[in-house]
């Protein structure tokens, strides 16, 4: 069914929570300015259209991995951004206690199997998380996100043949955001990534990222496809990537020029916009009241996290084992 | 008590467990033999025999035979672990971890930790180790070292067939990850099994054979070796206790120590490579907990810092035996 | 060129050399029985013509990797077999020094750069080798020879997309003999191995491996595209393999039937004496001096290889690194 | 002499190499930063600026910016190294090694053994380790033992500026597959580093600091922890002396004995997990080899056996601290 025909309740969802992962991003690279979150974190900005075209599927009994870039797939996917923000601060109550940090948020409550530090690392994690949804008969399927990057890991690949030779319920969405860090896809890539899945018998589907209504479609088709027991699906998801690779990038080998087009013509948000106005389906001010809604859900994020506690010293050797000795 | 093969221990293992747990299932390559073709089915009942029957009785959905994708299937093990399974993942000779080990170190490993406490990955990974099969360099390290090191794994090296069973039971319903190392010259020794379910738990220490004065600590196949050394020294009137930790992580820290105490003297028995070995980190916590009872050096008796080779001489030698172990107690009992 | 247009000597030497694998693997599958070769062998006989059409066309300066299967690679390439049985003996008149054994043969003085008991782990090893050919400017080759069951390894998926973004001077041929062990390809491999490489735009060409002439021809195209600067070309050759995955391999996962038919139908050194004798190239008698030189020379280097000595104890220590301490 | 930080000793090695050397290339990913882009090239020299400049200097036919394949480019590098090139070859965090163990472990460290010395393979692998980045579990990892515990491999370890520079040039000068570490947190770390090229031979420790009450081993980072932890020992009238092994493997066992025989008083520092660790390894040497001298028990300062956490708190208290040296010398020198 087309985006297009969504009741205006999920109409509204949809654009709110791609403004919740748009501005929970850029206040995070606010945050990191004032020094309090450590380390760093990759920004899910630009690419915001991905992630919830394909949550919009899922329920929280389907399951989803993600990658480095994982805070924008964490909230489509249901996650908590108090303790999600909270994480980032490393603070005791955040998702994963303070002990995982950006890159290992993790809800299993809300089938969101974790975000990874290890590049393609989550594809067969994945599948195993649909062998579990096949065999213990529940109709659920999973979803693994990865970035053009992740391509070229072997894992991938290997992940592409089992989930097809398993006929798992499992969609492999490409986020394709041109870079894998600072190089170029165009320079490590070869060939073509829907070939790649197709050549393991796998439909795959090419997609504008910056259209949450053509994602919400393509991830339609394959979600049914799992459901209904046709084996996996593969989307290449075509994203801008709004930061640096991570936020102390000075992402200066791409000119500014390119930068501000990218902003300026393949943003999800005033695209969404723009269609929903076109066909009158909702107003500025029901959108702009939605923005104001997120801008205080966000500072209440902020505030509770930088007020909440650092983990207890005792959390150091706890959660290594649930029972060692 | 019945007498059975350390094989047919596992083999007994598997199929009581996933009789009694339909959430444990199986993955690995080769699991039957044969999947695919005309001819038999089970045709190998897994690469070394241990896996046969479970086909029949449980069906090719519980008995998945993989491609040859480790990194694939024991990650795939790994997430089935978190969302409600109970794998067997089984990686047909340990030195293939290198193709996977991200899966079992960065993943499996860490989740629970990551994920701050809140979730729990019941995998078991089987795998054969160990020298002696002329198989060379790349089908015979024994690695366990290396998965003692990573915190988040158990390791468990069951020495013979009475461990094998009751260890492995234990590691299908332990809700941790579990590396279960079989040693391939192991397979064919027989020893007395219960055809009852029992587990071992982990952590506990068998001692194998009471002495008094020398500690021979051994792992694995070694623990044969240490109890033929033990005979040996037995001969020339030196008394030899001989301790079998059977898992390396947890380790069994107050029966080594105990022992340790009150003897004094010691040698240590293992099949890996020297360097950061299990052999020096148990070294270790001698030297440190208990160094006031210590009368003589730590020996270790170990494989040497090479490669397994493969001419049978050479391999031969490059496995502890029996006298070097007598020798090495010899030389600290008589100072 | 067809490979008929060979020149006699040529047409011989491809003969002998396929007829030496065959006995060798023969020969080593009786010695084996004898409890004198420790250990197991994976043996190449059915295999013959891959290795023999696609080594036709190689220089000693250029390099092959092989697999665990590898008995047939290193005679194609030139390695010498006394030597070679002689390690499979595990003497140190071995090919190794008697440390390597049937999986690791090597004889990098004949660019041989090694069996391999990784599945797989040969081509990236390959790639490095093409890379120095490339970079030291030599117009030199490098082939990696793999199996059907290594398709789904991922770092195969790897050393694909590597070679071809570095536009290698390298060839993968891939032996499928329709099983990895005792499972049947089918059975875990999805989709088409060809589209598998062409999806990294790597030409990939589909070969009958019974057949030797077809094996040349396939592999002259690919091989002159590697020395003309083309970059990687990848082989699928379709083998029978004669035996069980190892000489201890009971087999019986393979109907008795089915194996006749195998060696009656599918057998390169008959088909080869058909084509031959068809277009009266080479006459049996000429042939039959050949099977009988192999004979002669296989003997030799049986009784050679029982007569030489095992390694020194001291081997047991050194090679380890070139200096230590 | 010139002071330079650690980052640009090793820029250094690796500029004055390359132009000594027309083998030597680099692999890795992100080596320059931009690679097919349309902005800045050589954008980041390297994630963590230590390739600075090589792009411009030799080229992109030398300096190979390659895909995220880690198995893939190590085992090129490995191939090339076998075939005439000496490749240096970057994994960006030795986690990552996870990835590619097969090709470290199986294949590069074990060609020349199992081709019976006709092979040679001289490789650097370059890698990031250690935790304080606040970056978590699988990006902070020290995983040294596990390098230092395969055969065929050389492990190093550089604590300071100078030594990173003399070191890298050794690496690279060696004929055997290298595993050269480089602690994210020294990289900011100046000293005194010659401009000229110089080498500094493996298995050849550095007394750091003379003294005659205790003796602390450290490794890495630690190096700077257990001087100031001797600066504070020092405070209160106890003289520690300092060495610093600066390759794992080989390890200098000679110059250990011979400071240990004469203080027998010993505590190792090592920021690794502490099952099968290089301390643990470096305990058992001297438990086994001057037992006489020891006069207290050997004493390991380690991380926990426990992941890396993500909390600042947490991560500064899984690191070894001074105070916690200072105390565990104390321990043993008070008794
Ligand atoms: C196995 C592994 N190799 C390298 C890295 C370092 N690294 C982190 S993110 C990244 C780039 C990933 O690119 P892509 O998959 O396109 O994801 P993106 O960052 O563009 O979202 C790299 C190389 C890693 N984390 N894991
Ligand atoms: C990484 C790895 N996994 C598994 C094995 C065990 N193994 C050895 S040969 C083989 C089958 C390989 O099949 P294929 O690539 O088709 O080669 P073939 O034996 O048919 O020549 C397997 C699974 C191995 N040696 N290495
Ligand atoms: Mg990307
Ligand atoms: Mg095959």
């Amino acid at each position: 069914m087309s985006g297009l025909q969504l009741p205006q309740d999920k109409l509204v969802e949809v654009y709110r929570n791609m403004r919740m992962i748009r501005r929970f991003e850029e206040r995070v690279m606010d945050e990191m300015a004032t020094g309090d979150i450590p380390g760093n974190t990759h920004l899910y900005a630009g690419q915001e259209a991905s992630a919830v075209g394909v949550c919009l599927h899922l329920s929280e009994d389907d399951y989803i991995s993600s990658t480095h870039r994982g805070h924008g797939h964490s909230i489509a996917k249901g996650v908590d951004i108090d303790s999600m923000m909270a994480e980032l601060f490393g603070k005791a109550s955040g998702t994963c206690g303070g002990k995982g940090g950006s890159m290992h948020i993790a809800d299993l409550r809300k089938g969101m199997l974790g975000a990874n530090g290890i590049v393609a690392a989550g594809a067969p994690i994945t599948c195993g998380a649909a062998l579990s949804a096949k065999l213990l008969g529940k109709n659920h399927v999973a979803v693994a996100f990865a970035g053009d990057g992740a391509m070229n890991e072997g894992v991938m690949s290997e992940s592409f043949n089992l989930a097809k030779i398993w006929m798992l319920p499992i969609v492999f969405v490409i986020e394709d955001n041109g870079f894998g860090e600072a190089t170029a896809n165009e320079h490590v890539s070869a060939g073509s990534f829907t070939r790649r899945a197709e050549s393991y018998d796998i439909p795959a589907i090419e997609v504008d990222g910056t259209d949450v209504f053509r994602v919400y479609e393509a991830a339609g088709e394959a979600i049914a496809r799992a459901r209904n027991g046709g084996g996996p699906t593969m989307l290449h998801v075509h994203v801008p990537r709004y930061y640096g690779h991570y936020s102390g990038d000075p992402d200066n080998y791409r000119t500014p020029e390119e930068k501000a087009a990218m902003r300026r013509e393949r943003d999800c948000l005033i695209n969404f916009r723009k269609r929903v106005n076109e066909v009158s389906l909702l107003d500025a001010a029901e959108l702009d009241a939605v923005d104001q809604a997120v801008e205080a859900e966000i500072d209440r994020a902020v505030a509770a996290a930088r007020a909440a506690p650092f983990p207890p010293l005792s959390a150091l050797t706890t959660d290594v084992y649930v029972k060692y000795l | 008590m019945p007498k059975k093969s350390f094989r047919q221990a596992l083999n007994e293992a598997l199929h009581s467990e996933m009789a009694r747990d339909p959430s444990v299932i199986m993955m690995g390559e080769d699991l039957t033999g044969g999947a695919g073709a005309n001819g038999v089915k089970d045709a190998w009942g897994g690469p070394f025999g241990v896996t046969r029957g479970l086909l029949d009785a449980f069906g090719a959905e519980r008995i998945r035979d993989t491609p040859i994708s480790e990194a694939a299937f024991i990650g795939a093990a790994a997430g089935a672990a978190l969302t409600g399974l109970r794998p067997i993942a089984e990686i047909m000779f340990v030195d293939f971890a290198g193709v996977c080990l991200d899966q079992i170190m960065n993943q499996a490993a860490k989740f629970r930790y990551m994920f701050g406490g809140r979730a729990k990955t019941p995998l078991v990974i089987r795998a054969t180790y160990g020298a002696g099969s002329r198989s060379g360099s790349q089908h015979t390290q024994a690695l366990y070292p290396i998965f003692t090191h990573i915190p988040g794994l158990k390791v468990v090296i069951p020495s013979n067939p009475y461990d094998a069973k009751g260890l492995l039971l234990q590691a299908i319903r332990d809700d941790d990850p579990v590396i279960f190392l079989e040693h391939k010259m192991l397979y064919d020794t027989v020893g007395e099994v219960p055809d009852a379910s029992y587990t071992i738990p982990f952590g506990e220490a068998r001692v194998v054979r009471d002495g008094k004065d020398v500690l021979i600590v051994a792992i694995g196949r070694m623990v044969g070796v240490a109890e033929e050394a033990a005979r040996q020294l037995a001969a020339d009137g030196i008394s030899a206790c001989v301790v079998d930790p059977r898992t390396t992580s947890p380790l069994d820290e107050e029966t080594l120590l105990d022992v340790a105490e009150k003897i004094g003297r010691i040698v240590i028995v293992d099949e890996a490579n020297p360097r950061c070995s299990v052999a020096t980190d148990i070294s270790a916590l001698f030297a440190d907990k208990c160094f006031d009872a210590l009368k003589a050096p730590i020996k270790l008796v170990t494989a040497p810092h090479t490669p397994v080779p493969y001419a049978p001489n050479l391999e031969d030698a490059y496995v502890p035996t029996p006298e070097a172990v007598a020798k090495a107690a010899r030389s600290i009992v008589k100072r």
